[in-house]
């Protein structure tokens, strides 16, 4: 298991190899990649992600070890960046590896639900205009917990 | 204790972090406290169902106990990924 | 979308960053990557993966053509390798481009459940005793199409 | 037409391709004709509920006409991924 939480951009290509390296006896290995999009109303330039340090990774630690325990995972990955990322800049990514693959892409989806809702990071959008606006929490976010 | 605010209650409170001396029992007593000494305290804490807290860096409930806690705080639900 | 049907080894690295790269206006990338692990029993040595040429090509192109249709996606990709593969080697990718991460998901499981039993793939495991055993559909996953 | 065999079914049947020129009306009469040929057919084709079937690259059921058709190809259920 990998956690990292950093305001730099991460390498998705080298990260997605090392995992896949790293995975023995792994038959299935799911990638999930966040990527700041233009906001649905197109006026968005950036994104300002602020974050709890210190329970950031201890909340991304415990939601990875949470699905390691769930499902007979091999390994897992969460990167997450914080600070500002403008449009088409990769914000984070998760990888699980497991024997099936019904396995990787369940737990894959669990942490993504989780990191979602349960871990301390807040995004603001930076519009054209200046102005900015705090995302809102979906309540659709919150209700895919529900699932596990 | 330490306090902490992020996100927009860190913006409304005007601080992202200071130092509270409090007898609260609670949460929500140390939520009362401090919505009752400045008017930006109370209108951060106006909605609580908008708000979450956190101890010593593990999400709690409102009517948590604070006993032995060293660090509150609290922020809107959270929106990663 | 991209159907890639070969026998060389793909580069793993190469394909998710190019594949990102492309996904404009995504906000969400899943991929999925099968590689050949031990069996079970823990003796295979290799697998032999036989296709239907012309009607690989054509099954998986209608697959991802039926996911683009289905979610909202901005693009799709499947790789799939035949030929001989030993342990550890990546057999086949899929990558699925949205806006949002529930579409990018179930999208990617779709074309992995298709793909399991409705492309023309077969496969063989060489065991080390140089006996060999063609691969058994499971019910598993046959079921897991009534989910779509 | 040109009749295909794959994984196991072709290692039955001992050949991977053949021309077969037939009245067949349909897929399973095309394989009554088969069985009736040579063993190593019938022991092929035994159990149906084992094999899968295309017409010209798409899959067909066994009661499917062949009229027009050019390439029948049988083969265990796929296992792909």
């Amino acid at each position: 298991m990998r956690i990292v939480v950093q305001d730099a951009p991460f390498d998705l290509a080298a990260e997605t190899e090392r995992f896949a390296q790293g995975a023995a006896g792994a038959g299935a290995i799911v990638t999930f990649t966040g990527v700041v999009r233009e906001a649905d109303t197109g006026t968005m330039t950036a994104m300002d992600i602020e974050h709890y340090p210190g329970m950031t990774e201890k909340a991304l630690t415990s939601i990875a070890a949470e699905a390691l325990s769930r499902w007979d995972l091999t390994d897992a990955l969460v990167i997450h960046r914080f600070g500002r990322l403008h449009t088409g800049e990769q914000i984070m990514m998760v990888a699980t590896a497991a024997r099936h693959r019904v396995a990787a892409f369940e737990a894959a989806e669990y942490l993504m639900d989780y990191l979602k809702s349960r871990a301390p990071f807040w995004k603001k959008e930076i519009l054209a205009e200046g102005d900015a606006a705090w995302v809102a929490a979906k309540d659709d976010d919150e209700a895919a917990l529900t699932r596990w | 204790m330490d306090v902490l605010y992020f996100a927009w209650v860190r913006e409304r409170i005007g601080v992202p972090k200071e130092r509270v001396e409090t007898d609260a029992v609670t949460v929500a007593e140390l939520v009362a406290e401090l919505s009752a000494r400045e008017d930006r305290y109370a209108a951060a804490f106006a909605d609580l169902s908008a708000l979450r807290v956190a101890l010593d860096q593990e999400l709690a409930e409102f009517d948590a106990p604070l006993a032995g806690v060293r660090e509150v705080a609290f922020f809107p639900p959270m929106t990663g990924g």
